[in-house]
């Protein structure tokens, strides 16, 4: 439970934390990593939402069952993910002309 | 945790008088920290829900941004970056406001909780003001998937016109941009009204530093919607 | 009623793989007879033996046993994980190509299955084949999924609008067999349905003989390829608007953001029905889209043809396409 | 604790208060129990009345009965209907939500308005469903595969689909009632290895339930868009693929059939155990399992589409999942099995239909092994083995569980008993016919006959005489119930409070039990089915 009072400079700090990495989202992205800027754009919105989490929604304050409840939507989606991914990025390895045209970004020799 | 309750409530539990007697107990809880537990508990799981519900969005979001790259890139140059990025600042902004709300409720100072309720409904509502005007301007660019979709539209700069062969795939772009923009405001289109319901309670005194868990509730719940936010704006708008 | 399969209740097998699936069936099936037959005599034989006598029994204080817990754990496990790879090897032989197939190529429309053999002989819901000699099909569909079965074969590959798929047999009996569509594709799915004739080799000549004359895939393909214009583009020279496609196929195309792809069956189709979702590096994506200008048939024509192209030192292949012409940075 | 006798009259939950208002509005958990078996009841008969025209139809080759269109609609609608409004919430929102506040010892759920709320909400979506059944019907079959149900179907697709939708959510707040209630609202002494299997199996079904099903939400969702307002996610025409809503529709759908299992095998662990009077075999072990299907039944939703032009590779790793999944299924069968021995075993009907669950869910779990190879799978696919495979675990699994465990708590909800000869005949013409339908079915799928076929080729016919024949024993035996159970409200034996001298906390308050459920805080001191004889013997 999260009756702990969180004191104010917390909630500033993570807010300009926050409009810190707004900024520099916008900014990685007019710089334009190539490769990276998919990579980089999604490490800072995860931080980000870090951040809420931890700060905003108290879960650092709290209690292991809820720490618990918060990842295990997460952990279901990376499986979601992850398995799907799985899928198109493996097919056509077998008998390439079934696979999802451009699926692959492999450079299978 | 009861005992970290009563450590962190503030002086109110002398008003209150019994946890069990307090008006807002439920009495088939074994005690209102059980119930505030419970309560907080439950909106976890919600938010677990939330979460894979979003998730089927995003994970056709994956896909289709794989297989269609340069059509989510050129999609989403259509797109008003600035917008998004205003109305990034904005929405986090509402989660400030929102987190300063539960803290005020925290320590039992009822007029600025409903101060900064109001905050978060008015920061919330500008999110979704700047939101239709680019929905409209969608419309008006013919940007709506369908028969018309990506056709010129009248005012039209011609070496904007979408080019034949890229209709298709931008297609695809532009209905998870609706979807999952659309689903999100919906969120945020139904929590404003429960934010105001909660200022409205705020106002005639229902919350204490020792029971105010629909603050939190809804707290949590605004917090969430802004996560998503914070996922959409760099992968809608921002695209290389 | 007369069942021709190995055993009562088991249809034909008439291909080379069916074998296989049918060994793996019956091990699964003594698997269950055993288990269905252990788990029934226990739970009968318990539920009679210690049928209560009298109200006030009392029971043994039994807690469980780590050891049995341990064995009925890992006997199945061990028996599922014999069972995995065995039915994975069997997938794999379902799934491979073969070598130097015959070819056809098979677009299911509700509800029919329209298929065309590379030599241009074409069928409706009839598939000739001979004896022995490995089949490859490829699939697809005009509408919706359908599903491409044949049980005495033990095989089964669904028709996916947008994409190819492949399917491989070997038949080993010459007779008819049946052909159904196994995904449901709404009213007359069921009747969607027709037969694998098998021929004897000579056999098979001569009905490849008897049809009339027909124009093979690649032949067709060669005059949607003028009928349509492509050639105004694809002339096949350095200078031309679009990448030469002699050779393309089955080579490594450099694309336009950097990426290498195989040009299979799918990428050439893709390619057709919607260019710019893969740009060829050095060309500019103003290949018009011909979705819905050409049917799935003539799609897998062109796509014929184009495989018929070879590279004879005419023009510069694609991936090494003239680097001068201009890379527009939005749009692509 | 009380004593027994004129348990009628004393002042339960079913007289309480009077009205229909009293019920409609009721927050009491034993009242929503009863407006869900009342719905859902509902619900099986309008679903069997679409398998008696499916089985109907296929008495003969031809296509005679029905139209081709109305029986693609009559064979959707059974399963939709079957599967979202049936089995479903059946355990769970029934037996689930009458038990578990007994079972722990708490006067209610966590959220009684919630679980108003989630009856109504149920309502809505069936209502919704059943407005598509009558404004058209829908012919998609009940896994609404695209490009069919977005662009080529002509049926009520998006009415139904938002019924589904709907009823999703029930779904979900069912199972986050329960998720807070098992976690905040134990009696005290109720460690969690103290709990009973079945509220250990509905944690599991829970966790499914909230982490599954919005995803099918979100999809069916996302075909609505598609159809209505031309959205692209799953249309070839625009470059989307069909295969993607595959995935995401099984990854809530396989999980689902656990959602259907897991109930039922946590009334297989009560059941077991009252009827031989013995404490379950390796409670830890039977009760983690449930976890762990729940869990790992995550990872195998690409076991439906071997032949979907899914990668090979997936597919294996699908594969091979799938045979670990069925493992704890295993374990739980030998478990239940063991539990048996020694015991004293009675003969009482919820112990025939607990017979029949452990001979025909065995049946129909090791063919899933047939089917999890993916070998054999691509030739059985989408024929009436699939068929006969999840008949025989979703009907002879779980409804008969389910009707094992009605019969068992039925003196519980109601403090009058069904008459026991009649129960065990239904019990026994359930079994019979049962087979009589879907055996022949393994055999006609193996064959070859695909399903979802209004007409087949004509040497099919004979097995598929003998499926229909038997479905008509099958419809026998449910009906019985149905009626012996209405006459029981009015002329059943009344009975004690525990006419099974069985050991759960839900036997130790009166039955019918009172609103509040206990009329004093219970205390648990012992772990559960302490029946045997180191025990205190039974009250
Ligand atoms: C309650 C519902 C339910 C349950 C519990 C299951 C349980 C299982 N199912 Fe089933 N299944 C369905 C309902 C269910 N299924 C439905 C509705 C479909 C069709 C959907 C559609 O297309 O419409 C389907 C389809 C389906 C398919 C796809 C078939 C196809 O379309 O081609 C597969 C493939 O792997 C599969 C596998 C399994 C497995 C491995 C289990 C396992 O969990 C089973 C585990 C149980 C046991 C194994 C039995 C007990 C064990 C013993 C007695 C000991 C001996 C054990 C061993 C030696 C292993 N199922
Ligand atoms: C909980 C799930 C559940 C249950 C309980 C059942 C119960 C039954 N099912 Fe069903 N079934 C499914 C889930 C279920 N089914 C699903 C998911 C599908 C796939 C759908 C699809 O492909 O999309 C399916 C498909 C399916 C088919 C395949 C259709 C096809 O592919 O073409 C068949 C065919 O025999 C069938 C038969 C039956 C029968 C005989 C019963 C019997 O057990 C029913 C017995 C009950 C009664 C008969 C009711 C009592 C009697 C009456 C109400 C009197 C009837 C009234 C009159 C005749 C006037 N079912
Ligand atoms: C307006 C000119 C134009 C026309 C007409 C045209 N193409 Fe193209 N085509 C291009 C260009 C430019 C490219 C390279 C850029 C790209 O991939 O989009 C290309 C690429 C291709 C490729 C991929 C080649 C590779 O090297 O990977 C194929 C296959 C193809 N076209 C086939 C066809 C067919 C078949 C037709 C007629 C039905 C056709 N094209 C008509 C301009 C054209
Ligand atoms: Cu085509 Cu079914
Ligand atoms: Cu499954």
């Amino acid at each position: 439970m999260s009756d702990h009072v969180v004191p104010v400079r917390v909630y500033l700090a993570v807010f300009a934390a926050l409009m810190v990495l707004t900024g520099l989202t916008v900014a990685v992205w007019r710089m334009d990593l190539g490769v990276f800027a998919t990579p980089v754009a999604l490490g800072i919105a995860m931080l980000k939402a870090v951040l809420v989490i931890l700060y905003f929604m108290h879960v650092k304050y709290n209690d292991k069952l809820t720490k618990l409840v918060a990842a295990s939507g997460f952990f279901f989606l990376v499986i979601l993910f992850g398995i799907t991914i799985l899928d198109y990025w493996a097919r056509g390895r077998l008998n390439p002309e079934t696979r999802l045209p451009g699926a692959v970004h492999l450079e299978d020799k | 945790m009861p005992e970290a309750a009563l450590q962190h409530g503030h002086g109110e539990e002398q008003a209150d008088g019994h946890a069990q007697t307090h008006p807002r107990f439920a009495h088939h809880f074994e005690s209102l920290e059980n119930q505030k537990e419970s309560a907080s508990l439950g909106m976890w799981v919600f938010l677990a829900q939330e979460v894979m519900f979003f998730g089927g969005l995003f994970m056709a979001y994956i896909l289709y941004r794989n297989l269609y790259h340069g059509a989510f890139e050129y999609g989403s140059h259509l797109l008003n970056w600035k917008l998004g990025f205003f109305n990034t600042i904005v929405l986090i902004g509402s989660s400030v406001t929102m987190a300063m709300a539960v803290h005020s409720a925290a320590l039992g100072q009822r007029t600025r909780i409903v101060g900064w309720l109001l905050a978060t409904i008015l920061l919330g509502s500008v999110f979704l003001g700047v939101k239709v005007v680019e929905y409209t301007e969608k419309f008006h660019h013919n940007l709506v998937p369908g028969e018309t979709f990506g056709l010129p539209y009248e005012g039209m700069d011609p070496h904007h016109a979408m080019p034949d062969n890229m209709r298709r795939p931008t297609q695809v772009y532009y209905s998870l941009y609706f979807a999952m923009t659309g689903l999100h405001a919906l969120h945020m289109i139904i929590g404003i009204p429960i934010l105001a319901g909660i200022a409205w309670f705020a106002h005639k005194g229902e919350y204490s530093a020792r029971f105010h868990t629909p603050v939190e509730l809804v707290g949590l719940y605004w917090h969430f919607v802004d996560i998503v936010w914070i996922f959409l704006f760099p992968l809608l708008y921002l695209i290389h | 009623m007369q069942w021709t399969g190995p055993l009562p209740y088991m249809p034909e097998q008439a291909s080379s793989v069916a074998p296989e699936v049918d060994a793996l069936y019956l091990f699964l099936v003594g698997i269950s007879i055993f288990f269905g037959v252990l788990i029934a005599a226990l739970v009968v034989g318990f539920a009679v033996r210690y049928r209560r006598r009298s109200e006030d029994e009392k029971t043994p204080h039994i807690h469980g046993s780590a050891l049995l817990e341990v064995a009925w754990s890992a006997i199945p496990l061990a028996i599922v994980m014999a069972v995995f790879f065995w039915s994975a090897k069997i997938y794999f032989d379902i799934n491979r190509a073969p070598q130097n197939p015959m070819e056809v190529y098979v677009v299911g429309k509700r509800w029919m299955w329209k298929l065309q053999h590379l030599t241009g002989q074409r069928e409706i819901n009839q598939l000739h084949v001979p004896v022995g000699v490995p089949v490859k099909l490829t699939l697809t569909s005009e509408d919706v999924i359908h599903s491409f079965f044949v049980p005495a074969f033990r095989i089964k590959k669904d028709a996916i609008p947008g994409r190819y798929t492949s399917l491989s047999f070997t038949a080993t009996k010459a007779g008819r067999y049946h052909l159904f569509c196994a995904e449901y594709c709404g009213t007359q799915h069921s009747g969607m349905i027709g037969e694998i004739v098998v021929l004897e080799p000579h056999e098979f000549q001569e009905w490849l003989a008897g049809g009339a004359a027909a124009t093979s895939p690649a032949a067709a393909g060669e005059k949607l390829f003028k009928d349509l214009a492509c050639i105004t583009c694809h002339k096949g020279d350095t200078g031309a608007r679009g990448p030469a496609l002699a050779g393309v196929f089955g080579s490594d195309v450099r694309l336009a953001d950097g990426s290498v792809v195989k040009a299979d069956e799918s990428y050439l189709r893709e390619s057709i029905v919607n260019p710019t979702a893969r740009v060829v590096a050095g060309y500019q994506p103003i290949m018009p889209t011909f979705q819905g200008v050409v049917s799935e048939e003539q799609l897998m024509q062109l796509v014929a043809y184009i495989q018929t192209l070879k590279r004879e030192g005419q023009g510069a292949p694609p991936a090494a396409a003239p680097a001068g012409a201009g890379q527009p940075k939005g749009g692509q | 604790m009380t004593t027994t006798s004129t348990g009628a009259e004393r002042r339960n939950y079913l007289n309480a208060s009077e009205g229909l208002l009293s019920w409609l509005l009721t927050t009491d958990h034993k009242r929503i129990a009863i407006l869900y078996l009342i719905s859902v009841t509902f619900m099986f008969f309008l679903g069997g009345f679409f398998a008696a025209g499916v089985r109907l139809e296929l008495l003969t080759p031809r296509g005679d009965l029905l139209e081709a269109d109305t029986y693609n609609k009559f064979f959707t609608l059974h399963g939709v209907f079957m599967v979202f409004f049936v089995l479903i919430p059946a355990i769970p929102a029934i037996l689930g939500n009458f038990l578990i506040p007994l079972m722990i010892g708490a006067r209610d759920l966590a959220f009684p308005r919630i679980n108003l709320l989630s009856w109504y909400i149920y309502v809505l979506g069936a209502a919704f469903t059943i407005v598509a059944m009558i404004s058209g019907g829908v012919d998609t079959g009940w896994t609404f595969y695209t490009p069919y149900s977005t662009i080529y179907s002509n049926s009520a697709v998006l009415t139904a689909g938002v019924g589904i939708f709907i009823t999703g959510f029930s779904s979900i707040l069912t199972g986050l009632n329960f998720i807070v209630t098992i976690h905040k609202m134990r009696a005290p002494g109720l460690t969690w290895f103290r709990l009973p299997l079945f509220v250990w199996a509905h944690y599991a079904t829970s966790l499914i339930q909230i982490l599954g099903t919005p995803v099918v939400a979100v999809t069916v969702l996302m075909v609505a868009a598609e159809r209505a307002f031309h959205l692209g996610f799953f249309d070839p025409r625009v470059g989307g693929d069909p295969v993607l809503f595959q995935h995401l529709f099984w990854f809530y759908s396989h999980p689902a059939v656990y959602i259907m299992i897991l109930p039922a095998m946590g009334v297989i662990s009560e059941l077991v155990t009252a009827f031989s009077r013995k404490r379950i075999f390796g409670y830890p072990v039977v009760a983690i399992s449930s976890l762990s299907i729940a869990v790992v039944g995550f990872l195998v939703w690409g076991h439906h589409m071997y032949v979907a032009g899914q990668s090979a590779y997936a597919g294996m790793v699908f594969s091979f999942l799938s045979f670990l999944v069925a493992i704890p299924s295993a374990i739980k069968t030998f478990n239940w099995t063991a539990t048996l021995y020694k015991g004293s075993i009675s003969w009482q009907a919820p112990m025939l239909y607990v017979i029949g669950f452990l001979g025909l869910f065995t049946v129909g779990g090791l063919t899933g092994i047939f089917l999890a190879s993916m070998g054999l799978d691509v030739h059985v696919h989408d024929t009436y083995f699939v068929v006969a495979h999840f008949h025989y675990i979703m009907v002879g699994g779980a409804i008969m569980a389910y009707m094992g465990g009605l019969h068992f708590w039925w003196p519980k909800m109601t403090g009058r008993m069904y008459p026991e000869w009649w129960a065990r005949v239904s019990a026994v013409l359930v079994f019979i016919g049962f087979n009589a339908t879907f055996f022949p079915q393994f055999l006609l799928g193996y064959l070859g006959m695909p399903r979802r076929y209004h007409a087949y080729v004509g040497e099919f016919q004979v097995l598929n005489v003998f499926s229909t024949a038997g479905a008509s024993v099958l419809g026998v035996g449910y009906l019985l119930p149905m009626v012996y159970f209405l006459w029981s409200l009015k002329y059943g034996e009344v009975v004690g409070d525990n006419p099974f001298g069985a050991k759960g906390l839900e036997w130790q308050t009166s039955s019918p039990p009172p609103v509040e459920n206990f009329p004093e805080q219970p205390r648990v001191t012992e772990e559960a089915y302490a029946y045997s004889e180191s025990e205190v013997g039974h009250a």
